[in-house]
């Protein structure tokens, strides 16, 4: 069962990957990626991360390609040309990417105990504790900080996502409006 | 006066620069960047005159004196170490004693923007008095690279025609082997953990250090050395640098930094390594010493000619310090300061020439001698110096070095040097033909005749004399460099410690006090 | 309920997995000519990266990966926020989005 | 119980709920027209059937045999993608509502949920965010200006109303500490109506918060802007025809429902009993079984007379007061909720 | 266990986000028609504080707080002064530059300053998920900055390769976090050092040390990573570069040195060679291609890369010397290119009229005062003795030569002359006399608050070059607190005994 689950979202999962480099269109590549990232929901479930799967709909698939999306469609870019880029990416950077590619799949293959994966409940030893629970419980007292300092980082990124994207010539009522790109 | 003695060298560095910080600070009007560059330049001289006034002769006495250490940085261990021995302490008072001739060449020359000017200028003082003086690896190198920068500004600035051009060529070729020359000082301390000379000298002597290494340390010194003097192949820079350097400059740029580091930096700390690498230098001087006259014969711009007779001049020094005789390095170090003097008097003579017909053409000029006796007294009386003559100073300099070659190298090389100096003559001479004799060019007829004035004959005046001194009675000065080519303690003749032979126990290399 | 699914996958799976998406977003880095879908593509390559997260935190059964993860998904929402937008200027500055013509400055 | 049977029971239940909850979306339609009606002083349908009870049927069955037009410009695969999307995700978020008491089946079996996930609440806002695609897609693939524009305000609304939605449940899963929805009920049964989120756990504000922000999630009137037929000639649908509109239609309706259910689970107590233990607890299996069940549907059904009553009352907002709204008054607010709650939770 | 308050081990920080929420309220509380100027001020006043936070933090034992996620020592302490300066300097540079009426002017405020939270953090931190996210704020905020011009076609256009460029590189960051995780099992950067000499799977540490690296040297803009920088600081406006250039540098270099001195220092076999590599890259790369720049940003550009190169040749150093001479190099090299960038933001002006090196011709007839600063800046970054980047030079090279690195050393310097060509060229453009033709656009009124930037920039090269003494021993205590004296290796062991024999 946990296999049969695996190969299929895994087989979504590197086809969406892979579709999204072969479409042309924007849109589709972003229906790949969103294909791809809700397959991984149901990775992440498979491997005990019921969180993970919940918040990587949310955020990834619900938020951030929503925004991808709405991008798309408000600026309509249409197809992209196929130049299959330049000469330089294409003769450095793709031995690159299979070397890259080798190396981590023989470190990852010559890996020693690593073990298999379990729909446990959320690597929590104590019985009872959900998945959230002990993820909440370390994330506020050992990772205070990272998780205080996150909210400099969206403050910053509302800051500079105004700043950016406003119109400067237009009245402040229309602001608003725009706030969330 | 022992305090005095305490703090003279470090005066000497200061003065220039604080003239240079008060020449920034005052406005440009009545000339006064002028007036206080001049003052200063004057006050570091007299300041400069201390020094072989107060230079103890005693056997006993330390071979470097006026010496001052202070710890500057902790680590790396950087001294602020200097001191003057007799190698230094001439050159020391050259530096000062061209540095109001300077500001005379300047006086007219340099019409616009004076205060950069003047500011540089007393920077690169400082910053030839540090070279000079400084006995930690570390601060002489600070003092060598920061001579390239306000050289290399003003000659932008206020050079002739392709400033800019020649800058970058000048501050390159001198910049770059001094790269090597840091890794290899960087090299000595990260095996011997100092930078002080003194201490470097012994480690190189005592063999703890590998030989191979030291070999190419050594080169390292050399080939940066070798570029400022300039020796032979490397003297790529010296003809625009000189034809395109303002007056002052021209006459401070050549030699003298390059020449005293081989002597102090590279056969006085690497004598072994030094003597390997003698012959091929000599070879090059030799070279170097036809090269540059047989080029300087064919110029037709005389500034190109000063500086192919520069090179010419340059290298048979190089040969009288490679020949490692004591009388070729007393005829090197004294030929050092001729050439200053000499050149010094001739640059600001040509100097006037060229901001008053504004071009450097050799066959442009003619006929000058009547309407300007004295300029063409003054010049002939150079030329003649700068040639050789007998009762003037560049003879015993000359002299002393192919007496040195003669007796210590070989005697062919010593005649294709003797050569080289005949060759001077007839440059030297025709230049001067052209110029001064002959029928009036056209040039010369454009403009109404106006002979030195006060200013610069009160600088040619002493110069004059001094060839006429330096001339007649070496012996004032000899002494002195020979204490310094020669510690105290050993005043056996001839050849130098330094340079026994390759056998000899490496603890009879040691220092100063042996044998 | 963990009963139902007793067949298990080796981790290395999972990871060889991440690694490809990893790979897939870089040649996606490389080839798309899209600001948005190069764009796209980096974030393909976090969600590889987070996969691996994921596995390495039941390996260890240490729930930092998972934090980790979580923390990266704000990261990269924040990184979209500002990504769009400057996507928006750029648009608004030259009017198309292919990477071959942002090129007043040659790279 | 084997591996089998746990598959053919669920499959059971997603059946049921399936047919449930359409019936349900087409006499949603259905209460709509008729209560519009009544507000507007006149009867709604009544011809078909008793009280035109059988009108959704006729309904059905003329969305079904119109014909199916698919104009030329469009982007035909995401064209198709789009309402299928949409009513996908309006269905899918029912599989982990508990509609009724939990423990009444066979075995380990729960009868009155698909499926009881530990992050219930997030797996609902999950599938609600994705459904937002549906109407983007749409819109975009129409290749129609209307359309488009209708497209990007409807997802720019629902992102922006999304926020103030989830921050508004925060309050409430602070006071359960949990995101399993059967807890969180749980956690509301002890004293009937008084132990309501809504009363007893203070929550009024973000139901407030959440009534507003679930008008604006599903397009409802007052925030139906995406539709606006006077300035957009029907919005992100107006290029669909028959069958895929219908499929957009079901999708608006069954996301009330679905949006009626969690303020249902969150606020109103679920389907416990509004009055506690008031008048005791009955041994009967059918009666724990189908009072729940009752409550549940009562609440739910007042949720969406509630959407109705608001329609049928309140003018349509303009769209920069819809964003001022949201992003200036109900995120604050919300974000005071959650700060208040915690606050209260912490020196209770 | 741990008697300091953990609210100090990140005072700084508090002092700094503190400053950018006043600055970002303050802007939206202020009617609109009045001057953003003043909230620079509270920004540059926010950061001399967080300044003085920090050297108060001298006086706090070394440690970690907040369950070891940051730690304060010499080290943190000699980052974040750096850190603030830089920011301080680009503040008041951009006070007097950024045109009066340029629209969100106090979010630009604002955003420098959270970055220097994030850059502050990113030096600080011990756990791997902050260095993540303190490594986004900086970087997030730089993004932003860089395309602050947005009216211009290069402005987004460079905001946009760095950001797609920076986020491609965290990427590969995030990717060698995992996999040393994965090794691991934990991000704690003292837990891994711990683990590291005995985890199982070392093959998996260093694929995950390799993409770690990348990463870093992306954000160093160290070749071959480098590619995006010229444009992106031609495209940015240049108060931003002087910030850019600089601390999130610094920042960065911070974080390599922890990586690879604090983290990792039993796999020094792997990573030296390997920055030996980088280094001669950046170098030799930086400074052929800045040979042919007309541009003087993306001049100064490449040459950021090769200094970038420099500092990399103190990684070949041992133990403290290496972290030491890391440290002081980046110290210098901040002040002289803030300084720089200080000056041509004042000669080519916010809007960049003149970006061409010939535009700087006769600059010094222009205005002596940013002529002669130009030069010194120029001088300094060509290393002549007595300015700061000599002595970062120096100890970059001797840390260099120390290490064994010798022919490291002697590419270094031949680098460096090949450096003074461009430089140079520079200089004596705008020393030569101005080109008669061209109409004189007057340089940038030196105000108040750009005076005192250039007097910290020249007082800050001018010290590190002439006494150097108390940084180079800040330095020297930021290694020590960063890597375990134990592993300290001393190069002239025997020279000791040697020197006693001496006369």
């Amino acid at each position: 069962m946990h296999l049969i689950l695996f190969l299929v979202f895994a087989g979504f999962c590197l086809g969406g990957a892979i579709n999204l480099l072969i479409q042309s269109h924007p849109i589709n590549s972003a229906l790949s990626l969103i294909v791809v990232m809700v397959s991984l929901a149901v990775l992440y479930l498979l491997l005990g991360a019921e969180f993970l799967a919940a918040a990587q709909v949310i955020v990834y698939a619900g938020a951030i390609m929503v925004l991808f999306t709405f991008v798309v469609m408000l600026l309509n870019a249409g197809r992209e040309a196929r130049t299959m880029g330049s000469r330089a990416a294409r003769s450095i950077g793709f031995p690159a990417v299979v070397a890259i590619l080798a190396v981590i799949a023989t470190v990852i293959l010559h890996a020693q105990s690593l073990g298999v994966a379990r729909l446990s409940d959320g690597l929590t030893n104590v019985p009872g504790q959900t998945n959230i629970e002990l993820l909440s419980t370390v994330l506020f007292t050992k990772l205070l900080l990272p998780f205080e300092v996150t909210s400099v980082l969206i403050l910053i990124a509302i800051l500079g996502a105004v700043a950016l994207a406003r119109h400067d010539d237009t009245d402040p009522q229309g602001s608003a409006e725009r706030t969330d790109k | 006066m022992n305090e005095i003695n305490q703090s003279i060298l470090t005066l000497i560095l200061l003065v220039p620069l604080a003239g240079a910080v008060l020449v920034a600070l005052v406005p440009d009007r009545f000339k006064l960047p002028n007036w206080i560059a001049l003052l200063t330049a004057l006050g570091t001289f007299g300041l400069t005159l201390h020094l072989p006034a107060h230079f103890s002769f005693a056997a006993d006495a330390p071979r470097f004196q006026f010496e001052i250490t202070r710890l500057w940085i902790e680590k790396p261990t950087i001294f602020y170490h200097v001191g003057v021995d007799g190698l230094s302490l001439w050159l020391v008072v050259l530096v000062g004693l061209l540095a109001p001739v300077g500001v005379v060449a300047s006086w007219n020359a340099i019409q616009a923007r004076r205060k950069l000017f003047y500011a540089l200028f007393l920077v690169q003082q400082t910053a030839m008095f540090g070279v000079f003086i400084s006995l930690d690896l570390m601060v002489y190198y600070g003092f060598w690279e920061l001579s390239l920068v306000p050289m290399a500004i003003l000659i932008a600035m206020y050079g002739r025609k392709d400033g800019p051009k020649a800058a970058l060529k000048f501050f390159l070729f001198t910049f770059i082997p001094s790269a090597p020359l840091l890794v290899a000082i960087l090299w000595l301390y990260a095996k011997t953990g100092s930078f002080d000379f003194a201490t470097l000298r012994f480690w190189v002597a005592s063999g703890a250090l590998p030989a191979g290494a030291l070999f190419w340390v050594a080169l390292a010194f050399l080939f940066a050395f070798a570029v400022k003097v300039p020796v032979f192949p490397l003297h790529g820079w010296v003809a625009d640098t000189f034809s395109e350097a303002p007056v002052a400059l021209a006459m401070v740029v050549a030699g003298k930094l390059g020449l005293y580091s081989m002597l102090r930096f590279h056969i006085g700390l690497f004598p072994v390594q030094a003597r390997a690498v003698a012959p091929v230098l000599i070879g090059l001087a030799v070279i170097g010493i036809l090269y540059g006259a047989c080029l300087a014969l064919v110029q037709r711009d005389f500034w190109r000619l000063m500086a192919y007779a520069a090179l010419s001049h340059l290298s048979l020094i190089t040969l009288g310090i490679y020949g490692l005789t004591l009388t070729g390095w007393e005829g090197a170090v004294y030929q050092i300061l001729n050439h200053g003097v000499v050149d010094g008097a001739l640059f600001l003579l040509l100097g006037l020439l060229y901001d008053r017909y504004a071009t450097s053409q050799i066959n442009a000029y003619g006929g000058l001698a009547a309407k300007l006796p004295r300029t063409t007294t003054f010049f002939v009386i150079g030329s003649l110096a700068m040639i050789g003559l007998p009762m003037l100073n560049g003879f015993v300099g000359e002299f002393l070095i192919l007496l040195g070659t003669f007796t210590g190298v070989s005697k062919g090389w010593a005649i294709a040097a003797t050569l080289g100096v005949i060759l001077g003559a007839a440059y030297m001479l025709w230049l001067v033909q052209r110029l001064f004799y002959g029928p009036e060019s056209a040039l010369a007829a454009s403009k109404p005749p106006q002979d030195l004035r006060l200013g610069q004959l009160a600088v040619l005046w002493p110069l004059t004399a001094l060839m006429l001194v330096m001339g007649v009675a070496p012996m004032l000065w000899l002494p002195t460099i020979e204490t310094g080519a020669r510690p105290p303690q050993l005043r056996t003749p001839n050849i130098l410690p330094l340079v026994l032979p390759q056998s000899a126990s490496p603890t009879s290399l040691n220092g100063e006090g042996q044998r | 309920m963990s009963s139902y699914f007793a067949q298990e996958v080796p981790l290395s799976w999972y990871l060889l997995l991440s690694a490809a998406l990893f790979s897939l977003g870089v040649v996606g880095f490389l080839i798309k000519r899209n600001l948005i879908t190069v764009f796209m593509s980096i974030e393909l390559m976090l969600n590889g990266v987070n996969l691996s997260f994921v596995t390495f935190a039941q390996q260890w059964h240490a729930v930092k990966g998972q934090i980790f993860v979580f923390f990266v998904m704000m990261v990269a929402a924040a990184e979209a926020a500002v990504g769009l937008a400057i996507i928006i200027a750029v648009f608004r500055a030259r009017a198309t989005l292919a990477v071959d013509r942002i090129d007043l400055m040659k790279l | 119980m084997t591996i089998l049977q746990f598959f053919l029971w669920s499959l059971l239940k997603v059946a049921v709920v399936t047919v449930v909850m359409l019936l349900g979306v087409a006499y949603t339609v259905l209460l709509e027209r008729k209560l519009v009606g009544r507000i507007q002083n006149r009867w709604g349908p009544s011809r078909v059937g008793p009280f035109g009870l059988l009108q959704p049927l006729v309904d059905g069955a003329k969305s079904f045999l119109k014909e199916d037009i698919i104009p030329t410009g469009v982007y035909r695969p995401l064209y198709l993608l789009a309402p299928i999307l949409a009513l996908g995700c309006a269905l899918i978020s029912i599989g982990v509502v508990p509609f009724g008491a939990p423990n009444i089946g066979p075995g380990p079996l729960d009868l009155f949920e698909i499926a009881n996930v530990n992050v219930g609440l997030l797996v609902i806002l999950g599938v609600t965010s994705i459904g937002v695609y549906g109407i983007a897609l749409a819109g975009w693939s129409s290749n129609n200006k209307y359309s488009l524009l209708g497209a990007l305000r409807s997802s720019a609304q629902l992102v922006s109303y999304e926020l103030a939605l989830g921050l508004s449940l925060v309050g409430v899963v602070l006071r359960a500490g949990s995101l399993n929805l059967r807890v969180i009920v749980e956690q509301q049964a002890t004293n009937g109506m008084l132990s309501w989120n809504l009363f007893g756990g203070m929550q009024f504000v973000a139901f407030f918060i959440y009534l507003m922000a679930a008008y604006a999630e599903t397009n409802r009137s007052p925030f139906d802007l995406p539709e606006a037929e006077s300035e957009l000639t029907g919005g992100y649908h107006t290029e669909y025809s028959s069958m895929k509109f219908a499929m957009f239609f079901m999708a608006e309706y069954g996301n009330m429902i679905t949006v009626g259910c969690v303020a249902t689970l969150l606020f109103l107590g679920g389907w416990t009993n509004p009055f506690g233990n008031l008048f005791g607890t009955s041994n009967n299996i059918l009666v724990r079984a189908l009072f729940p069940l009752f409550w549940f549907v009562l609440k739910v059904f007042s949720f969406l007379f509630l959407y109705v009553w608001v329609r049928g009352t309140l003018p349509r907002f303009r769209y920069d007061q819809l964003m001022n709204y949201g992003w200036r008054w109900l995120m604050p607010l919300a974000i005071l909720n959650i700060v208040a709650t915690s606050l209260w939770l912490a020196y209770r | 266990m741990n008697p300091v308050p953990d609210i100090f081990r990140i005072l700084p920080e508090v002092i700094l986000t503190l400053t950018g929420v006043a600055v970002m309220l303050l802007d939206a509380a202020l009617p609109p028609h009045w001057a953003r100027r003043p909230l620079g001020w509270v920004a540059a006043i926010g950061t001399t504080l967080a300044l003085w936070g920090s050297l108060g933090q001298l006086s706090l034992p070394e440690g970690t707080g907040f369950s070891g996620t940051i730690e304060t020592s010499a080290f943190t302490v000699f980052f974040h002064v750096l850190i603030c300066g830089v920011v301080l300097v680009a503040l008041l540079l951009s006070l007097d530059t950024l045109p009066e009426d340029s629209h969100h002017q106090g979010e630009f405020y604002a955003l420098m300053v959270f970055g220097a939270v994030g850059m502050c953090l990113l030096t600080g931190a011990v756990e791997l998920l902050l260095v993540f996210i303190a490594l986004e704020i900086s970087s997030i905020a730089t993004y932003v900055l860089a395309g602050y011009r947005k009216d211009t076609a290069r402005g987004p256009e460079a905001a946009i390769k760095y950001f797609l460029l920076g986020s491609f590189a965290t990427a590969f960051l995030l990717y060698g976090v995992a996999l040393i995780f994965g090794a691991t099992g934990t991000t704690q950067i003292y837990e891994i050092a711990r683990l590291v000499p005995t985890a199982q799977n070392h093959s998996l540490i260093l694929a995950g040390l390799g993409l770690m690296l990348v990463g870093i040297l992306f954000k160093v803009s160290a070749a071959p990573f480098h590619v995006w920088t010229p444009d992106v600081y031609e495209g940015s406006p240049t108060p931003v570069v002087a910030l850019m250039s600089t601390a999130p540098k610094a920042a960065a270099f911070a974080l390599l040195l922890r990586v690879v001195y604090e983290m990792l220092p039993t796999l020094r076999s792997v990573w030296q060679p390997l920055l030996w590599v980088v280094a001669v890259l950046s170098m030799t790369v930086g400074n052929l291609a800045a040979l042919r720049q007309q541009n003087v940003k993306r001049m100064l550009a490449y040459s950021s890369i090769a200094h970038a190169g420099y500092l990399l040749a103190a990684f070949a150093g041992l133990g403290n010397t290496g972290i030491a001479a890391a440290s002081f190099y980046a110290a210098a090299y901040a002040a002289m290119n803030v300084g720089i960038f200080a000056v041509v933001t004042l000669v080519s002006g916010y809007d960049e009229k003149l970006p061409l090196i010939d535009d700087f011709r006769g600059l010094i007839y222009r205005s002596p005062l940013l002529g002669s600063l130009l030069i010194f800046f120029l001088v300094s970054l060509v290393g002549i003795p007595f300015t700061g980047g000599f002595f970062g030079k120096f100890y970059s090279f001797s840390a260099a030569v120390g290490g064994g690195a010798i022919w490291l050393a002697i590419i270094g310097l031949l680098n460096s002359g090949l450096a003074a060509a461009y430089y140079l060229r520079l200089a004596l453009v705008a020393a030569q006399q101005p080109d008669a033709q061209k109409p004189v656009v007057p340089a940038h009124r030196v105000g108040i608050a750009v005076g005192a930037a250039l007097l910290l920039a020249v007082a800050a090269t001018l010290v590190l070059g002439i006494v150097p003494g108390d940084v180079l021993h800040a330095a020297e205590a930021a290694a020590y607190t960063l890597q375990a004296p134990s592993t300290e290796t001393s190069a002239p062991a025997n020279a000791v005994d040697l020197k006693m024999m001496m006369p």
